[in-house]
C-alpha cells in the first residue's frame, strides 16, 4: 500500500494514534483492555477488521461488545454485553495471570526507551509534583499477557530519558531482562503514538521509530522523545485511515459524548 | 443476622473513628450514600481502603476523614484527576494522607487472602516495579515445589466494609449483580459490614449472582439511588454529568467546601440530598 | 473457540492414553456419557482426577481405564462402597491402581491454583493428619508477615478437563447453574477441555451462574441427558434408583464385565445406552 | 427432666441416636453438614428446635432449607432451597476455613479416645483390608470449625484404641495438643452413638461417657469401646425422643425413602 503524504482534512493526530492502534489487534485474540484510550481503539477494531476481537475489562467483563464505547471500565454497557462478569480478583487470578490474554493494551503517562511505563507520580515519590490515579491493572496486564501494546501521546513530558517511578515494566534495562526476572509475556512488542508507531530492537529491547504517520517529519518526533530516538532504516509510512475506520471512529465519539 | 436500620444509625454503630474502612465498588454499585453519611457524622482517623478510590473517596479526604489511603488506583474513571486525592498527597490539604499503594491484582489477592482466613496470598506481580520498595506488604517467596519465585501480599482485614446491593429479601439476605468487583471479598473481609440496598423485597431477583447470607452482614440500610452518581444495574443509571462536574466542583479548595456544605452536611440523609440535585439540574436545564 | 462435535470425535481427538483427565462434578452434572465414551474407545494409562469419584470412575477403574487415581472422597454417595474402586486398590483387580488422596479442601486449593497459573496454593488444612505423608504434593510453608506455618499443596494442572454443561450458545459459549462444584478450575487447569450439554440454545438461560467463553473450551458435544444417573438442574432429575441398583451390579466382577459389556461396549452412544437402560426398567416394572 | 429407662416402642438406637445429635444443634448456629448421618440429624433440628440453624454443605450451598433430606450432599434440592450457592473452593476458603461455621457435623468410620477421626483405611495403608471413601471435606471442618460433633454408632470395630489412620483432628494426643499444632477450633466437643453420649475431659481431652440412652447399661457401651471407657461419676441418662422429634424425624424418613 503507498500511502498519501497528507492526512485527510479533520482528522485529528489523536485519530490517527487510535485507527493505527486498532490495527495493531488482531481478530480472535483476547485482549485486556487498560482504561482510557486503549478502550476507544479496541472497540474501533472489534468494529472493523477484528469483530472476532475479545475484549477484557477489569472490571470483570469478559467479552464485552459495547456498541457505545465505555467512559469508565466498569459501565453497565460492558456488563450486558457481555459473555461472562467475573469478579474482579477472578478475572486478575484465573484470567489474566493464567496467562489467557494474548494481547494486554496499554495507556501511559510515561514511557522510557525499554517500553517501562509510568502511570504513579511526576517527581519525587514523597514529595510529588504530580500525584497520578497509580497502577490500576497496569503492572500485572504488562507482566503477564502475552505480548503488551502501549498507545500514547509522544512529547518529552510523556517520553522521559529516566522514569519517576517504574509503575510497569516493559523490557527494564533490555537485554532479555524480562526472562531473567521470570517475567511470562513478551512485553511491548509496539507503541503507537500521535507521531508514529516504535517497537523494541530485537537484540537490546530498545525502542526504535520504525513509522510515521503520514506527513509526520521524523525530525518531530525525535524532538519529541527525552532520549535521543533512533530512526530505523527502513522507516515506513503508516498508511493512513481508510474511510470505513473514520466512519466508525466518528460513530463510536459521537457515541461517547 | 443483618438488622434493618437507618443509614444514619448504622453508621453511627458500626463506623467509629480510627476504623480502617473499605467502600467498595467498581465502578458500579459504589456507596456513595454511605460515604456521605460518614462524612456528616465527622469521623476522623480513618484508614479508608478502595481499589478504586473516585469520587466518593475525593470527598472522605477533601474533608479530612482520612489519615491514610490504601488504594490502586485513584481518579476520576473517563474524567481525570481527583483534586481533593491531589491537594491531599501533593499540598497535605487539608490534613497529611498517608498513602499505601498497589496494583489491582495486588490488591484483590489481598481482599481474597483476608477473605479466606488466610495472612497472605500469593500472585505474579510487582516484580521489577517500584511499588513493591514502598510498603511492607509486598514481599517474595519462593514455591516450595517448583523453587520458582514468587510475590506474596499480606491479607487485608478491615474493620468495616461498606458496599451497594441492588436488593435485600426479608431474611436479610442481599442481592448483587451485573458488576460486583470485589464486594463480596470486602464484606467477608470485615470485622463489621453495612449495605445500603435499592429496595427491600421477597424473593430476590432469579439474575442475583452474589448473595450475601444475612447472618454476614451486620446492618442493611435501604437507600433508593443510594450509589448516585455511579449506578445500581436494573435500578439505576450512571449519572456521567455529575463525575464530569465533579472536575470543577473539586478543583478549588472554596468551592469544593462550599459545595459539600451544602449538599452533604447541611442536607439531612441522602434523600434530601438528591432533591437538592434534582432541583438544581432542572434549574440548570 | 469450542468446536461443536460428536461425543466421538471429541474424545478421540482431546483425551489420549497416558492423559491426567478429571471428569468433574460435585452430585450434579456428572460427565457419564463422556466416561462411557472413554471406555468405549479403550484409553489406557489415565490418571483419573476428581474431587469426589463416584459411579463413574468405579466404571471406569473397573474397566481398566486408569494406573492412577488423585481424589480426595470416592463413593456411592447416600449409598456405600465404590466395589470396583475398592476391588482395585484391594485386589489390584483388574490391574494395580496407584492413588493420591487429599482433603477437599486440598483438591479445591490444588484446581484454583492451577487456573491460576500459579504452582501452589495455600490452605489451613492437613495439620496433624496422616494424609501429608502420603504425598509429595503437601508441604507446611511459613507466612512472610506473620511467621504463622499453614499449608502448601502443589497445582493440579490437567492434561483434559470434561465436564457436563445445562447449554452452549451458537458461539459456542456454555452456561452452568446449580451446584457447579469445581467446574470451572478444572477446565481453566487444563489443556484442553470437553463439554457436554443438554441442549444448544440462542440465548444461555438468564440464571446462568458460571458462563465460560467459548475460547476457553475446546469441544462442545450436544448430549441430551448426558449426566445420567447425575442430574442437570433444569432438565433432568437425579436417577437415584440407578445409584441404588450399582451397588450390586459394581459388587460381583463378572456381573460388572458383562453390565459394562451390555450397556457401554456394546452401545454405539449415549442415547443408545439411555434407550437400552429405559426398556430394561420398563420391563422391570 | 426424668427419663423413662426403655425406649418407646418401634424406636431404633439409631432413631435415639439422630434425635440426641439433633438435640446439640442451637438455633441460629451456622452448622457445616457432613455427608451421611449428620444430615439427617441437622434437618431434624432444623424442622424442630433450631429453625433457623443455618445448613452449609461442601457443595456449596449455603442456607439449604430442604424439605426432604438429600440422599447426598449434592442433591438439587439443596441448590433450589439455598440462601446463596457458590463454587467448591469458595465454600472452603471463603466459608469454612475463614472461621465463619459455629458447629462442624461429621460422621465416622473409626474413633479414638481423644475424637480423632479415620475415614480413609482399615488395615495397612498400602495394602488395606478395607479401602474407605477417604477424607472429602471433614479434615478441614474438624480443624477449622469453632467446634465439632461426630456421631457414629458405637461398637469395638468403630470405637478403637489406635486408629489405623488419622483422616481428620480430634484433639490428638490431648492436653491441648490442637492449640500446639495452630489449629483454631476447638475440636469434638461431643460424640453422639446409639448408646449415649461422651464429651471430652477438659484437661486431657479425653472421651468420657457422660450420658447414656434411655434403657442403654452403662456397661455396654464401655464393652462396646475398644479402650477402657471411662465413666462419669455423674452418668446421665439422655431424655427420649418427644413426640414431636419422633414425627418430624418419620417424615423425613419417608421422604428419603
Amino acid at each position: 500500500m503507498s500511502a498519501p503524504v497528507v492526512a485527510p482534512a479533520g482528522l485529528s493526530a489523536d485519530d490517527v494514534m487510535t485507527v493505527a492502534a486498532s490495527r495493531q489487534l488482531a481478530d480472535g485474540a483476547t485482549c485486556f483492555v487498560g482504561i482510557g484510550l486503549p478502550s476507544l481503539a479496541a472497540n474501533l477494531a472489534r468494529r472493523t477488521h477484528a469483530p472476532n476481537l475479545v475484549l477484557v475489562y477489569e472490571s470483570g467483563t469478559i467479552g464485552a461488545k459495547p456498541t457505545v464505547p465505555p467512559l469508565s471500565i466498569g459501565d453497565g454497557e460492558l456488563a450486558e454485553t457481555a459473555d461472562a462478569v467475573v469478579s474482579v480478583p477472578e478475572i486478575f487470578a484465573y484470567w489474566l495471570q493464567a496467562g489467557r490474554i494474548d494481547v494486554g493494551f496499554l495507556g501511559a503517562a510515561q514511557i522510557d526507551r525499554f517500553g517501562n511505563i509510568n502511570t504513579t507520580v511526576i517527581g519525587p515519590y514523597d514529595a510529588p509534583t504530580v500525584r497520578l490515579p497509580g497502577a490500576g491493572g497496569a503492572p500485572e496486564i504488562a507482566s503477564n499477557s502475552r505480548e503488551v501494546i502501549v498507545v500514547l501521546r509522544q512529547s518529552t513530558r510523556t517520553f522521559v530519558d529516566k522514569l519517576d517511578f517504574i509503575t510497569s515494566v516493559g523490557h527494564l534495562d533490555g537485554h532479555a531482562a524480562r526472562r531473567r526476572l521470570g517475567l511470562r509475556g513478551r512485553g511491548p512488542t509496539v507503541v503507537i503514538t500521535d507521531l508514529g508507531v516504535l517497537r523494541p530492537e530485537p537484540e537490546t529491547n530498545e525502542l526504535v521509530l520504525t513509522a510515521v504517520h503520514p506527513g509526520v517529519d521524523p525530525a518531530i518526533a525525535v524532538a519529541g522523545t527525552g532520549w535521543p530516538l533512533r530512526v530505523a532504516d527502513d522507516l515506513q509510512v503508516s498508511s493512513p485511515p481508510t474511510d470505513d475506520e473514520l466512519r466508525v471512529l466518528r460513530q463510536l465519539q459521537r457515541g461517547r459524548s | 443476622m443483618a438488622e434493618l436500620r437507618s443509614l444514619a444509625d448504622a453508621v453511627a454503630g458500626l463506623v467509629h473513628d480510627g476504623d480502617t474502612v473499605a467502600l467498595e465498588g467498581f465502578t458500579h454499585l459504589i456507596p456513595h450514600a454511605a460515604g456521605h453519611e460518614i462524612i456528616r457524622q465527622r469521623r476522623t482517623g480513618l484508614t479508608l481502603v478502595r481499589m478504586t478510590p473516585d469520587v466518593v473517596y475525593d470527598q472522605l479526604i477533601g474533608m479530612g476523614v482520612a489519615d491514610k489511603l490504601v488504594f490502586s488506583w485513584g481518579g476520576n474513571p473517563g474524567v481525570g484527576s481527583l483534586h481533593r486525592f491531589r491537594d491531599a498527597v501533593e499540598h497535605r490539604w487539608p490534613r497529611p494522607l498517608a498513602i499505601e499503594e498497589h496494583s489491582h491484582a495486588g490488591m484483590a489477592t489481598r481482599y481474597a487472602a483476608a477473605a479466606s482466613g488466610l495472612p497472605f496470598g500469593v500472585l505474579r506481580g510487582y516484580v521489577g516495579t517500584d511499588l513493591s520498595a514502598h510498603t511492607d506488604t509486598v514481599v517474595p517467596i519462593t514455591c516450595p515445589f517448583t523453587g520458582e519465585q514468587l510475590t506474596a501480599v499480606k491479607a487485608l482485614d478491615l474493620d468495616v466494609a461498606v458496599i451497594h446491593a441492588q436488593q435485600v429479601d426479608r431474611a436479610g439476605n442481599v442481592a448483587m449483580w451485573g458488576i460486583t468487583g470485589v464486594q463480596k471479598e470486602a464484606v467477608l473481609a470485615a470485622k463489621r459490614s453495612l449495605v445500603t440496598v435499592e429496595e427491600r423485597v421477597d424473593r430476590l431477583d432469579a439474575r442475583a449472582a452474589v448473595v450475601l447470607p444475612s447472618w454476614v452482614v451486620s446492618a442493611v440500610a435501604v437507600v433508593p439511588r443510594g450509589s448516585h452518581p455511579s449506578y445500581a444495574m436494573g435500578y439505576t443509571d450512571r449519572d456521567n454529568a455529575f463525575y464530569q462536574a465533579w472536575d470543577s466542583i473539586s478543583r478549588d479548595r472554596d468551592t469544593f467546601l462550599d459545595w459539600m456544605d451544602r449538599h452533604v452536611l447541611q442536607t439531612g440523609d441522602f434523600a434530601e440530598h438528591l432533591r437538592l440535585l434534582d432541583v438544581e439540574s432542572r434549574a440548570a436545564a
